[in-house]
């Protein structure tokens, strides 16, 4: 099955263009795009870190390492389509348009961080894993009936592979040809378990055989790749061709998430070498390099923008108002029940001239 | 001013239909997934000749996957649609378990309005029709448990009718669980076109002074056989029937108890963990000073619900109502 | 992936033998055995067919025309394997040993419908869909850990492969390489669904590449088939070589179960056909013929015995003891919690004295 | 006669861990499946060091698919083992609801007995730990109304381990939540070895004549500040912890409320729905006559256990504790 589904490349790990593929659409200002994104959303993720340890936000889920495949899949996105995020795929979600301020504000346990900007159809991050992917589904679906020609991406690791909720999506979209994407970022990983464990097979794209649907096994650290055949996916769902499933092998340098220590279960040297080697970033540095385009003012340009942008997002969600407590009961139903409202009266009272925080 | 209204006089499962056929009629973002649904009509008929009057795109049959239906159901929510979903057998929900308790039920409050999923969960539900097992479970309190979802549980044509119109105008979520026993048990009046019953009102089926009994769903018509030998006897009961479980019409609870003063609670779910001890707890609430003895429930027992060669013992009967009414009278 | 699972035969509708698999090991004795066994459960699906009819038992799920699957499959276990049947494989558990007097008793709404004879390892019909395939692969890797040889089956219809049961326990399956069948049984029609609805794979046998597992699709109507490729997936699982998935191609004449009618969603027309044509019945008789081992006198004494044993089953069944209602109570825990006890000691003591069977 | 006993002073987390090498050491049927539970030692380390020591065979990190080994732990029930299945986060548990409400809960019944699953289902729970949504469930209430479950909640060191061999060597399925806010905040004195808590049982932790408290798992530090600040102001608290959720200990919520006429129930679960329902039911049919004042119920409100900017309005504080215990005094 390997070899029927080998890894696709265009960019090698010297940054060489080792295909073809797609040759005519690699632009100067394509890639650098490319590369400003992928910058961004590294920056933030590394801030991020910080800001969990310093205690500024809440227990958090780095991707360092699978930043090419978040970018190239979130780029080849059209604005009206819909992107449903797993909790690690806040990259692919701030490269689509959603607020930085909200994002930090999701990892910092305010509902706010789940409402994308206005005009923007971004899930919240799926906690229960593979769950998402019905709901992709479904939207896409409903795309189908209106018929329109936008289109759905659902997100999932080699972990959510495992679940049901990932064989009924898949399976639900392959029978009523859902304009649907379903990506996945193979990072080897399911918190502790390595894909040997999760599963028998050697690639996760081979398991669109199983509905078949065509299906994809690519280097998520190769920028080109990733981008242009999510691209021929969301074309293949707008012509009305259905759902493609695309493995996109990638690697997470750091832990599952900042409440995980990875050395318990894996050798980080492994990590390490990856950085140096196959790295997103670096390998698309080493192709500016090999085609005269790397400019040292321009990158440190983009990076300051990016550092600048960042902290004006923290800076926002440190500001944000504090929560509210009416809030928790205010918006689970449309409108709330008599119990809610007696609940919410009571302590409402209870807590009522304090500073209404409470401690424990 | 009179307007006359036009009624036939149907069935509950013909309600069931004419409300969806009403709907869907209506709006054209109401369309209807699950299991046997479309060709044949669904296993009850509830959907019958749905889909050769609106068609495939609106009428899905759904490969057998109720969290994977359930969670489409929950994207086309957030895409403009109103999905009515029809879970085969109450008992058939678990599998969709996840996707209605994390999401279905969450996403409102977890986008603070931004997406909201105003779907309806259809579920024929409970014993007494020698149906294989699974097939008549009443799990009715694991989604009065759970906020952001109302249960609703109609047991005449005219509610069932009125109450799944406003289900699918809801905003939110609704459990609309379907008494199979009655499905075609009764027959009763219904107006043609739109009306709707409103959620979270119980309704008085009997006025009595001396004692409450509070029932829903395919109890209904047994507590009102037990009520009407009651009266023979001289014991006047007052019999509300709740016909929603979450948000319950606590206001007709406790105006019943405080002039009784006495109250028999009757489901089929189990007693612990039934949504009979939220009426106990209503009760506790609004009528302590005025009970005068120990409320009795009668419920189908801490057990699992059996084949049906025992179907019989685990349902509530006439006699364990009467037996009820008896111990809440002679305390 | 059609031609890649091509549908495999021995032996064809008209009784011809089409290929030289397993030709040595057809004898005489097997193949009466086999004839014997299809009878047996075809007179006694059409009698229990009947006793619902007549109100004698309740709903009933026949299985007509799936004779070969549920023999041939049964056929190949050893004693001390596992089975995990559904709803629809009274047949199968039949063949296996299981007592006809218990199945009536399942179906006429009584537990002790699910216990098998003592030593049998038959679990009870699994009602909701698919959820029996993850019990068959714990039992399997229960036998892996005690070093056993022995084996599991799991038996679930095409409409079964939609649920995440299914995947979770291939998947599971695949990873540890427990000792289980997968049986299936794609009678075509999952209640109405037809199978274009329900997946868009022409095949079943195409669903084990997402685990990596081997799978074959054969006739389920030609009993050969299905015993030897039922014997060589077994014999792998004895020799620690995982998973198999098995595809019977086959079709069920009557309704999904009595309480339902299936003119509404299929033309009758394609059952009769097939009753003419594949029928596995009449297919063996017909080999039978060719062969010369065709003996009406023989038939009709296989046919009188198993009438007689039927007929002895229901009178058993008939004259079994009325549902005590203690049995309500007894069986929920090892020691009742005080709730049941309360409730049991209550409600007998209500019913007590009179016959103790209520009625509404 | 006095027999040493040798002890450790250990957190909750660590008596798992005690319990569960115990009896992987006592009986080879015992096996554990979960998620990460392998080399990983759990996400929280219950199984720390257990891989080492009893092999791949006996610690089984499995697929990310909680009904698939829910599923396969329920057939290796069958086949003789004891499994004990770690779900990571009880809000997890979700997916498997259909495996144990239909089979783990039903086998013994469907069977007469002939097959049993003798399972433990371990599962951290709760808010106040700043974890992500869904982490922070307290949905035991989806399990005692589950016939053929047993469900249990430690809050202490001693009886975590106690009670989870209980557990293991009960016949039949136990849920065993484990309070994630209690893991590492308490040490106590352990013996080491094999001893058990009486599944069933409660415990007082405080005597008094005025009020009764009753409540279980992370809401018990709370409950005795709330509990020891009412005492400098003369009020005498009673406080028990459940310890089992089903079946409860009536006896002693019987004796209690008959001694004080006043109860105040604090749960962390919703109010509506949750298992301070079932106490008060027990209250209503033991001590209806003891009784002074209505119940209270402190609970978490009906709402989604919020994302954690907003847990600690959500979770019931020693104020709104001190509150009710006014209120029931007051009345
Ligand atoms: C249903 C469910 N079970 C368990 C978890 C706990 N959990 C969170 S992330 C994770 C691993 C997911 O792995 P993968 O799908 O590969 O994604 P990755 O974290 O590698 O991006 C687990 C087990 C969960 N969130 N949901
Ligand atoms: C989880 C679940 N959902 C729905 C049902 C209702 N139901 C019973 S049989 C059936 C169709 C099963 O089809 P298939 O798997 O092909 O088996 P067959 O009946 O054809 O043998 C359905 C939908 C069920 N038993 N369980
Ligand atoms: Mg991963
Ligand atoms: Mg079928």
């Amino acid at each position: 099955m390997e070899s029927q589904f080998p890894i696709l490349q265009i960019m090698d790990c010297n940054g060489q263009i080792v295909s073809p593929m797609y040759k005519e659409k690699i632009t100067e200002d394509i890639v650098k795009n490319f590369y400003k994104q992928l910058l961004r959303i590294r920056l933030f993720d590394r801030k991020a870190v910080s800001l969990q340890r310093q205690g500024r936000i809440g227990t958090y889920a780095p991707f360092e390492g699978q930043e090419a495949a978040q970018v190239g899949s979130a780029l080849a996105l059209e604005p009206a389509d819909w992107m449903f995020p797993t909790y690690r795929d806040h990259g692919a979600a701030f490269v689509f348009g959603h607020s930085l301020r909200n994002i930090l504000l999701f990892w910092n346990g305010r509902n706010e961080g789940c409402v994308p900007p206005s005009g923007k159809r971004i899930f919240p991050p799926g906690i229960p894993i593979a769950t998402q992917i019905p709901h992709a589904v479904g939207a896409a679906l409903g795309e189908k009936i209106k018929g329109s020609n936008h289109a759905a991406i659902a997100y999932f690791g080699d972990g959510a592979t495992s679940e049901g909720d990932f064989h009924e999506g898949l399976n639900f979209a392959s029978v009523i040809k859902a304009p649907v994407v379903f990506f996945n970022q193979n990072n080897q990983y399911a918190i502790s378990v390595p894909i040997e464990k999760q599963m028998n097979t050697k690639t996760i794209a081979q398991k669109a055989l199983a509905y078949d649907i065509p299906s994809v096994r690519l280097d998520g650290n190769d920028v080109f790749i990733v981008y242009f055949e999510t691209l021929k996916a969301l074309e293949r769902a707008r012509k009305g061709e259905g759902p493609t499933l695309i493995e996109a092998v990638t690697w997470r340098y750091g832990a599952h998430t900042t409440a995980d220590d990875p050395s318990k279960y894996r050798d980080q040297i492994e990590s390490n070498n990856r950085r140096v080697e196959t790295d997103p970033l670096l390998r698309l540095e080493r192709w500016l390099k090999n085609e005269g385009l790397y400019e040292e003012n321009w990158i440190r340009q983009i990076e300051s923008d990016a550092n600048q942008e960042i902290e004006l997002a923290i800076a926002e969600m440190e500001a944000f108002p504090k929560a509210n407590p009416a809030d928790i009961f205010d918006y689970v139903f449309a409108e709330p029940t008599w119990q809610i409202n007696q609940q919410k009266e009571e302590y409402l009272r209870l807590i009522g001239g304090e500073d209404k925080c409470i401690r424990r | 001013m009179y307007t006359a209204i036009k009624t036939r006089t149907i069935t509950l499962i013909q309600a069931i239909t004419d409300a969806l056929d009403t709907m869907m009629e209506e709006k054209s973002e109401v369309l209807l997934l699950g299991e046997d649904i479309g060709r044949n009509g669904g296993v009850f008929r509830a959907t019958d000749g749905l889909l050769e009057k609106y068609g495939e795109d609106r009428v899905i049959d759904t490969p057998l996957s109720e969290a994977g239906f359930v969670g489409a159901g929950i994207g086309l929510s957030v895409n403009g649609f109103i999905p009515i979903i029809e879970i085969q057998f109450l008992g058939f929900i678990y599998p969709a378990y996840e996707q209605i308790m994390t999401h279905a039920t969450r996403l409102r409050m977890r986008t603070m309005g931004h997406y909201t999923v105003p779907m309806v969960i259809r579920a024929p539900y409970g014993a007494g029709v020698r149906a294989p097992e699974i097939h008549c479970d009443s799990t009715e309190a694991i989604f009065t448990h759970m906020p952001g979802i109302k249960v609703v549980c109609p047991s005449s044509p005219y509610d069932a009718k009125g109450l799944l119109i406003a289900a699918i105008e809801d905003s939110d979520p609704v459990l609309f669980m379907e008494p199979m026993r009655c499905y075609r048990s009764i027959r009763e009046e219904v107006p043609e076109g739109k009306y709707t019953v409103e959620i979270g009102r119980g309704k008085k089926l009997l006025e009595g002074d001396d004692v409450s009994i509070i029932t829903w769903g395919a109890m209904v018509p047994i507590v009102l056989k037990a009520a009407k030998e009651m009266k023979e006897k001289g014991v006047q009961c007052d019999v509300i029937d709740l016909r929603t479980l979450y948000p319950i019409d606590y206001e007709i609870i406790a105006d019943s108890v405080q002039k009784t003063g006495r109250t028999v609670i009757v489901h089929e779910a189990h007693a612990t963990g039934g949504v009979g001890n939220d009426v106990l707890a209503i009760i506790n609430e609004t009528s302590f000073l005025f009970q005068k003895a120990p409320v009795e429930r009668v419920t189908g027992f801490d057990v699992p619900v059996p084949y049906f060669g025992f179907e019989d013992h685990y349902l509530p009967s006439e006699a364990r109502i009467i037996h009820a009414i008896k111990k809440v009278m002679s305390f």
